[in-house]
């Protein structure tokens, strides 16, 4: 059976920390980290990395534009 | 006398809060005084600063290019405003956050680390306080209960139950200010 | 499989638009403008039409929209956008032109501008970002503020009766025959931003069509201007904003629904 | 009794309006002076005094508004910052023409266009040379601390209703943001309706009762009373410039140099004067409180004494024209300013004034 | 080849715009221009050249839609009577704070406020000081015929686009109204999008290609860079008084009395002059052509040559002051105006030039 | 009986209301604007509230109102009476404060004034004349000139395409909820005239009672901007513009009709 | 039967001939005269005075209020 | 040779169009012209003037106070104009509507009967042509020929086929004109 994995890949210094993209996250993956970035805010990371099917659903809220996505089909 | 102030950090840091009480302050000893902030969009999440005179004369220019004092509470402000202090002036300054240190040898430099108080305190909020107070240590400009005043001026009644609490942050901040030497640098 | 092996260039699915600029946005952590800038881009991206697309932004939040757009934009004064998009859709009618407004500039001081560009149908793409609140000048009222919502010039919170009611620009512009398409969207989640994104694409295949005027409003959220977290705006404005200002078109092919 | 309070220039400003017994505010918003409706907003001055304050839909509205209230004689005050006051041009014209009294402000940004917000005296020559069409010109207060720009106010009212013409309050955002110990006078009570249509029955539409009506308008379509209309204005203005005339010097009985410099300009001109008189150098200020009706005989009695004067300003070059006629060519006049936002330090005030004035003499003489 | 006409200001003024290949104008009815827009109107540019018109909802709507066209470089156009350039201001000042190349033309009538729909000169100040907020100037042209009318809008344009700046035509009811003879020129054609494009990519916003995008904006929050904004500006004004100064001189070699006069009241100046001579006064005339520039320095030479100056205009007094600082108080200066749209006959002026100079001396000199 | 034993003082049934001044009316022959000045002066005569009434008249052919009402004026400038009218009601809450507007002045360069005193439901009435022209400055297209009508901006007609739909401003306003009655009249005939009539005394009524704003429209005739002679204008009015601008009350007691 | 008969009187200066009065006037009482008044204008009378009811019909559409009207009744 | 003429009426009384003709007049024979109207809100239903300057110079002023001539349709014109008109002028009116004849006995006053001569020709509109004969049949300023050139220009092509009647109105007017001497004065 065809699974679905992705990754996010999260731009630490384009991060403002709004943490928009975690409710819009099907699977729980993202986190805040408790380091600032050099503007001073937390940013996001994947918490949950397995997690992620690259739906790129947080991509598309976060307003930075700080979240690339990755995805790639795996066979079972 | 005559003290001119630079205070300089993030927004959230109650920047232009402090430089409020400590016109305030000034009023209460009968002291000309001007408060001048920078302003406008810039603001929106990035830096804030405001420009202090306490003098026993009418103050001409509310705005200045060189103080008597800096009290600096990030790096950016630190970038900014290091050269800012008149010879022999002081330098007071909050080293959390900052990554490039003061290397000015014709000045007093001193630091407080009111982050780490006032979270020992169990208030963020009066971090600044804790600044204010570590300031008038090094330079008694206004008298602590001038101070007080101050804040009961400035603050709304509803809030006047918190004075205690400031003056606790000031005395915390007197006691807590240390010199900062070149030398005190970690290499 | 690892993720490493997953962070490939040949995998990537959602990377920001080279139509944006590498300039930090100005807008505050979770501002709804951010996302609202990057869908038009994308849209403009994917049609392939930005080497004929003019942008007008007008004063507010997004005054800086030229930092961070990257297509040809003139900044129009406070409320004037229709206006100078009028002009330019005008003296260039096969280009692509759209204004990026705020309440404030859209609803208020330029509502001469917004009724009389629609009424004319002038053949542009109007996209409206109504925060309920003039972001950029630190949170004053606006039409769009709703009743007993609080901001700097209403510290109490709206009142109708001295204040006006929240002003439905858009339900208003749909009125005139000279509008093509009005739809009401929002891009705090990943379902309404798509949503909105198709809207925005319609509207400028509307233009290529020289349908006239396509009007978008985008319900969006000022967490400055509210004093709350990103997250409580967000759900304050699903909670407050949404029942008044209803999300969905409102005039398709020039048919009300 | 008066109430001691630290405030910035807006808020002073706000709250003097309201003790001074203002019957109505209309305004936009717009950096730096947002915090003057803000600030009426949050006193609720309907519940204090019955003053109405209404944010209206521009500043063309706003200023139509005030031309509403003015017309049946009610104190009204607007403020607002460079572009919205280009917008209110045409309406403050109308209130020149149809002979209203009432206030404007405008805390004034660099321009031209939407320009900074910063601080900048680059709207002089509009306040004072008439930014609106035809033959009019505003009475100008330019107000240098937080102080002033609380008193203005009742002053400006007061000259307002004198003469039934527009008053300026020129500002900018160095004084409307600032903080200074301001004392506050005491409430003033509003007018009555009554006493309001008592004292204006002569002029202001209020209802026709047993009297002639009353009309208010700019209009004649006949050009001869259009030019009567026109004489009377100017016959106000003289007067104005007879009576009403404001001005501060500092330093200036031996000034050998001046500085000429209003606003916020004069604070930082009189700390470069301070400068001056450290180096030896024996300079003066003059301050033009009102910049119409201008100091024009005291500056050309000055100029009979000094070597030279430095018009100080924070634009590229506007009160120097009224500095340059009023001195009639007796000593050198050169402006310094710097533009944009960006406020000029005593300093380099100072540098200008031996730069083009005392060298450029030397090199004059020799 | 040129074609000969009779027609009024205005319609020469619109004809000779589409002649010249203007690509749009935008504007909204007022006395006593309305006929460009009507005219426009009447001859279907569209048809002829492909120029865009229209009637904008307001004054405001119409300068912003200048705006938007002169920021993709196209030749555009508006006109309008007093009231509505007030309203215009805050849109003025934004062509100029955002350098784009556009024409405006004010057709004045007597204010202020509503005033009259007669003709009249009040708007000087407003043209030439800076009518709107900020440090900025227009180049003004004031035409004095229906063929300058027509031949300045080439003119202006050349302008406009030399210095990416907005130029005003101050004409006024009377050259606007009237009819003379006009010359006008050939159909000029229009530049192709592709043409506008090859001349402007540089600046213009015409869809970013393979170039760096292209902003249009007024805005700089950095102070630093608003000042460097206002040089650059301040940089094209000193250039405009170096190469693009205009002026016209009649029977000044000999004469001992100046009247400087523009537009309308130059034409009646210079009857005044005649009148002067048949009478044995050796009058003559300086007619600025460009109120800004202005040919400063060909004031003060005729300064030393002449025993004293009237400034006539159609006003309370306002270019007089732009003539006393030219002429740095060498010999009298006086003004003379009627307003609120009476014309002032030949007769009054030489009346006038004969009591408030020639006379005047002799008392001065007994 | 004789003609001249029926014209007595005691038998006189109609009479020029003493709210009219003795001047000339400025107006063309057979313009509406005097009947609708006159009815307006009728009204507030009727009602006794001379006295207390305010009226605003801005730029237009009704420019000259002050010199024919006998009332309080102040003029306004072009397109402002409604930011003029508000303040007045708002320091003077106790007066009958209305505006008498044309169509180029209200729907034109006054629109964003005109929607937001609406807006705001300020306690006023607005007399709207529209004439479908600007009949002061010579006859140039208002918004409300119909399609394909001539006037001297139009002159080949109103194209819809490039001069946009004529515009129905009260349609418009009635949605706003601070309105509260809004209707459209007409006062060429004896019938048009009695209930225009009622209409203005309703409007008033509602100030008394602080129910907000009244809007109402009158279609009028412009024979001078039509060139027509008044009869020949008014049947075209009745069999254009009627059919476009429906006469009826649009809004009652706030409810929309 | 108690009947009601009418008259106007029309102030021949401020009549400005418009003739909106006449196609209201439902006994066709109106005229214009052949004569103009001193601003140049024909002006209406009772061409057929019998006629008049002293509806006000044509009073209330005169622009000019040049109409006054007088009623009484009068039994036949 | 300067010639300046003020006309004034009616606004229906074709004074502006007429002012047109004689300034297109003036350029076929290659003088200078200008014609100034009077504008604004009175021209509704009230007066309307025009001034008229042919002259072989540059023209400085188009606006006048005194004139050559002036040609008069209606009482108020005449009441303004009377005095107008320099000593030794010229004052050409039509009688119709006059109540007021002119009483200066300094210049030289003829009548028109332009409405009875234009109704006779079955054409009111031509009215203003008769009197236009009238002024060139007293004062030749332009000749017939240039008139009808003017016409040409100043008509759109479509009203071309009305020239020979206007030529036979100017000729009318011509053939009428009479001087008026106040003796003339029925009293
Ligand atoms: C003529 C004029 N008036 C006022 C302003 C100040 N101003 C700038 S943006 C703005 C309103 C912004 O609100 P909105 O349009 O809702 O945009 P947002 O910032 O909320 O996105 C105002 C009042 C201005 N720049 N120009
Ligand atoms: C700012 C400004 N712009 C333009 C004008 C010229 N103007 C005067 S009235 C008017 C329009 C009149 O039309 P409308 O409002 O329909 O009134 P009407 O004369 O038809 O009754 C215009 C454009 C003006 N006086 N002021
Ligand atoms: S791509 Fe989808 S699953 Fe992955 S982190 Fe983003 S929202 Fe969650
Ligand atoms: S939405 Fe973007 S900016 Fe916000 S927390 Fe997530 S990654 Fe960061
Ligand atoms: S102020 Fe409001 S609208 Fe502006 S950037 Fe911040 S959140 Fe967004
Ligand atoms: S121009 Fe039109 S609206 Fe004005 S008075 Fe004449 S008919 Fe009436
Ligand atoms: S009152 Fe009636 S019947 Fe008599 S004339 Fe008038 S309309 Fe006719
Ligand atoms: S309606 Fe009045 S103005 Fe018109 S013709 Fe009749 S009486 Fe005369
Ligand atoms: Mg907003
Ligand atoms: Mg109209």
């Amino acid at each position: 059976m065809a699974k679905v994995k992705g990754a996010i890949v999260v731009d630490t210094e384009a991060c403002k920390g709004c943490e928009v993209c975690i409710p819009v996250c099907p699977e729980d993956v993202i986190g805040m980290t408790s380091t600032v970035n050099r503007k001073g805010y937390h940013y996001a990371y994947m918490n949950n990395p397995e997690a992620c099917t690259g739906c790129t659903n947080c991509a598309i809220v976060c307003p930075d534009r700080a979240i690339s996505v990755y995805r790639v089909k795996v066979t079972a | 006398m005559t003290e001119e102030i630079i205070i300089a950090g993030f927004g959230g840091q109650g920047v232009l809060s402090m430089g409020k009480i400590l016109a305030y302050s000034g009023i209460m000893q009968d002291q000309e005084v001007s408060w001048m902030p920078s302003y406008g969009p810039e603001m929106r999440g990035g830096t804030a600063n405001v420009t202090v005179i306490l003098s026993d004369e009418r103050i001409s220019s509310p705005y200045l290019k060189v103080f008597d004092t800096a009290i600096i509470l990030n790096q950016q402000s630190m970038d900014k405003f290091e050269e800012s202090v008149k010879p022999g002036g002081i330098l007071l300054y909050e080293p959390n956050g900052i990554s490039q240190h003061p290397t000015r040898t014709d000045i007093n430099i001193y630091q407080i680390d009111g982050n780490k108080i006032s979270t020992e305190m169990g208030n963020k909020k009066i971090f600044n306080m804790v600044v204010l107070g570590a300031y008038l240590k090094i330079k008694p400009t206004v008298e602590l209960n001038n101070v007080i005043e101050g804040l009961k001026k400035s603050l709304p009644e509803r809030y006047h139950h918190l004075i205690p609490l400031n003056e606790e942050a000031i005395t915390k901040g007197m006691n807590s200010v240390k010199l900062y030497t070149i030398e005190n640098q970690v290499c | 499989m690892n993720v490493l092996d997953i962070i490939k260039p040949e995998n990537q699915v959602f990377c920001k638009s080279k139509l944006m600029t590498d300039n930090t946005l100005s807008y505050c952590p979770g501002c709804g403008h951010g996302t609202a800038h990057n869908l038009t881009m994308e849209v403009i991206d994917e049609m392939g039409i930005s080497e004929d697309t003019i942008g007008v932004a007008p004063v507010g939040c997004s005054v800086l929209a030229y930092d961070f757009m990257n297509i040809d934009i003139t900044q129009a004064a406070h409320g004037r956008a229709p206006a100078v998009a009028t002009a330019i859709a005008r003296t260039w009618p096969e280009k692509y032109v759209f204004t990026y407004q705020g309440d404030g500039d859209l609803a208020a001081i330029g509502t001469a501008e917004t009724i009389h560009a629609c009424n004319r149908g002038e053949n542009i793409v109007i996209i409206f970002v109504n925060n309920g609140i003039y972001g950029m000048t630190g949170g004053q009222m606006a039409p769009t503020t709703l009743e007993g919502m609080k901001s700097s010039t209403s510290p109490y919170g709206r009142e109708i009766e001295s204040m006006g009611s929240p002003l439905k620009m858009t339900e208003l512009v749909a009125n005139l025959p000279g509008v093509h398409y009005v739809t009401r969207q929002a891009v705090h989640t990943h379902k309404h931003a798509r949503k909105a994104k198709k809207a925005i694409k319609k509207a400028f295949e509307n233009t290529r069509l020289k349908k006239g005027l396509s009007f978008i409003e985008i319900v969006s959220n000022c967490n400055s201007g509210w004093k709350m977290t990103p997250l409580e705006s967000n759900i304050w404005m699903e909670e407050n904003m949404f029942p008044y200002f209803p999300l969905g078109d409102i005039k398709v092919n020039g048919v009300l629904k | 009794m008066s109430e001691l309070k630290l405030m910035k220039g807006n808020e002073a400003l706000a709250e003097a309006a309201i003790r001074a017994g203002v019957d109505a505010y209309f305004g936009y918003p717009i950096t730096p002076q947002s915090e003057v409706i803000e600030y009426l907003m949050t006193e609720r001055p309907e519940d204090r005094t019955g003053m109405v304050v209404l944010q209206a839909e521009s500043e063309i509205a706003a200023i139509n508004m005030v031309y509403g209230a003015a017309s049946t004689g009610k104190k009204v005050l607007t403020s607002s910052s460079s572009p919205g006051i280009s917008l209110k041009l045409e309406g403050i014209s109308y209130l020149a023409g149809a002979e209203l009294p009432a206030v404007i402000v405008n805390v004034v940004r660099g321009g031209p266009g939407l320009g900074t917000i910063q601080p900048s005296q680059a709207d002089y020559f509009q306040s004072v040379k008439g930014g609106g069409h035809g033959d009019y010109k505003l009475y100008v207060l330019a107000p240098a601390s937080v102080q002033e720009m609380a008193d203005f106010v009742e002053d400006a009212f007061d000259i307002a209703f004198k003469y039934r013409a527009p008053v300026l309050i020129l500002s900018d955002g160095l004084i409307g943001q600032m903080m200074e110990k301001v004392f506050l006078k005491d409430q003033q009570e509003r007018l009555t309706d009554e006493e309001v249509i008592k004292r204006h029955d002569s002029w202001a539409v209020t209802g026709k009762t047993n009297r002639e009506r009353n009309i208010i308008t700019s209009l004649d379509l006949q050009s001869e009373k259009m030019e009567a209309r026109v004489r009377r204005l100017m016959k106000k203005y003289e007067q104005m410039e007879k009576e009403d005339l404001r001005y501060e010097e500092y330093q200036t009985e031996d000034a050998e140099y001046l500085f000429v410099a209003y606003g916020s300009s004069a604070r930082i001109a009189q700390k470069a004067v301070q400068l001056a008189r450290a180096k030896g150098i024996k300079a003066g200020l003059l301050r033009p409180i009102t910049l119409f009706p201008y100091p024009k005989q005291v500056l050309f009695d000055l100029a009979d004494q000094v070597k030279g004067i430095l018009s100080v300003e924070l634009n590229a070059g506007q009160m120097v024209e009224d500095v340059r006629l009023s001195v009639e060519h007796k000593v050198p006049v050169e402006h310094f300013g710097r533009t944009g936002g960006i406020i000029h330090t005593p300093e380099e005030v100072l540098e200008a004034l031996e730069l083009k004035i005392i060298n450029n003499e030397c090199i004059r003489h020799h």
